[in-house]
């Protein structure tokens, strides 16, 4: 049974999806496997190394087990200040 | 009020300088980053910031607590913007007091580089010649 | 105007900052010394500035001179102040503009320092207990 | 024939000579012989190694020859910021 994600996107990972965020669903349990689905599916350039990851506002690893509904965010090279 | 915070407001340094007042206080060192009209070589004409306001509060929060833990200081302040800013605008503004100014140095620069490096807050600059691309904290262009 | 100044009136931080302004600058580092409410232990209640003008003056300039050469800065300020003043007053301030915020940094850091060693101005602090005394540049008292 | 100069104190020993400045004459020749003097006439307690000499305005040093009308600062350990 698939699980629903809430995602959002920054910078240029939502240039490139077209959209601040969007809702999917998926067989993925976690921030890899759903990054590589998303990546593939918008045409995303960044390498997961490049990236990190939040689940639920708050900084997460890459193999975290995932829930239903969560939200997600994988967070380009900062450039703030 | 949070000693880190985001405003879509042009910020007002001497009303925020103020709220670091403290009779103990020797010392206030204060840093302000301005949009600067070139980068990399290139003319830039504007540029707007993007947060993710949820986790970016909440890591500017403990970069402040961080400072406060580290450095012997009465009061440390940090806005960040977002939106668009243009050329001059003040994007970001750290303020500390501290008994020494010792304190006080260390403290800013500290809470400036933290902000910089970990806080999930993104510059996109519109450049004169009609591009515009974000910016890795190096200044260097990131590829969606 | 003269990068180093004196005033016997009541400072305008903000209005001084304005002057730093400059569209290829990026970074605005301040400093502000503040008088504090105690020193070495005592209670104090005011103090006053005696400087020696002319050369002040001058050992001032050379100073800011010097951190335009050594540090890759836009422009700088020091303004410090004559005269009596109350807990809580700005009695110095230091504001330096540059395109990164190392060089701002490491100038308003160098300007406080050396304007502290060799400007001849000298702070009087009046205690609490209705003593007064000529402070060295360590704080502790001098003997006339 | 005795020459004159313009003194001015500051700090400490502007209190313990109890005026701002005065107008000296003596036989005093450069900076060094002239701190002797007025020290023991005004009772300064700063040894010449804890000052520092200025003439017309600018630093000097305790040896340099003096003319005449000049204007001579010793200054006490600064403690200006």
């Amino acid at each position: 049974m698939p699980r629903h994600y809430r995602l959002l996107y920054f910078a240029s990972l939502r240039d490139c999806a077209g959209c601040d965020g969007e809702t999917v669903a998926t067989a993925a349990t976690q921030p890899r496997e759903l990054y590589a689905q998303l990546a593939q599916r918008h045409g995303f350039a960044l390498a997961p190394e490049r990236l990190r990851v939040a689940v639920n506002g708050e900084f997460a690893n890459w193999d975290r087990a995932l829930a239903d509904g969560d939200e997600i965010v994988f967070l380009p090279p900062v450039s703030g200040g | 009020m949070s000693a880190f915070r985001l405003s879509d407001q042009i910020l007002d340094a001497a009303g925020l300088s103020r709220e670091l007042a403290s009779a103990s206080a020797g010392a206030c060192v204060g840093f302000e980053g301005w949009v600067r009209n070139h980068n990399d070589g290139k003319a830039v004409q504007k540029l707007a910031y993007q947060a993710y306001a949820p986790l970016a509060l909440a890591e500017g929060e403990r970069i402040m607590a961080e400072a406060a833990a580290r450095f012997a200081i009465e009061r440390a302040i940090c806005v960040h913007r977002t939106g668009e800013l243009a050329i001059g605008d003040l994007a970001v503004w750290v303020g500390v007091s501290a008994a020494h100014r010792d304190a006080a140095f260390a403290a800013c620069r500290y809470v400036i580089d933290e902000i910089k490096r970990r806080v999930p807050i993104w510059k996109n600059e519109f450049y004169r010649d009609g591009a515009s691309g974000w910016l890795h904290p190096d200044g260097s262009p990131v590829e969606g």
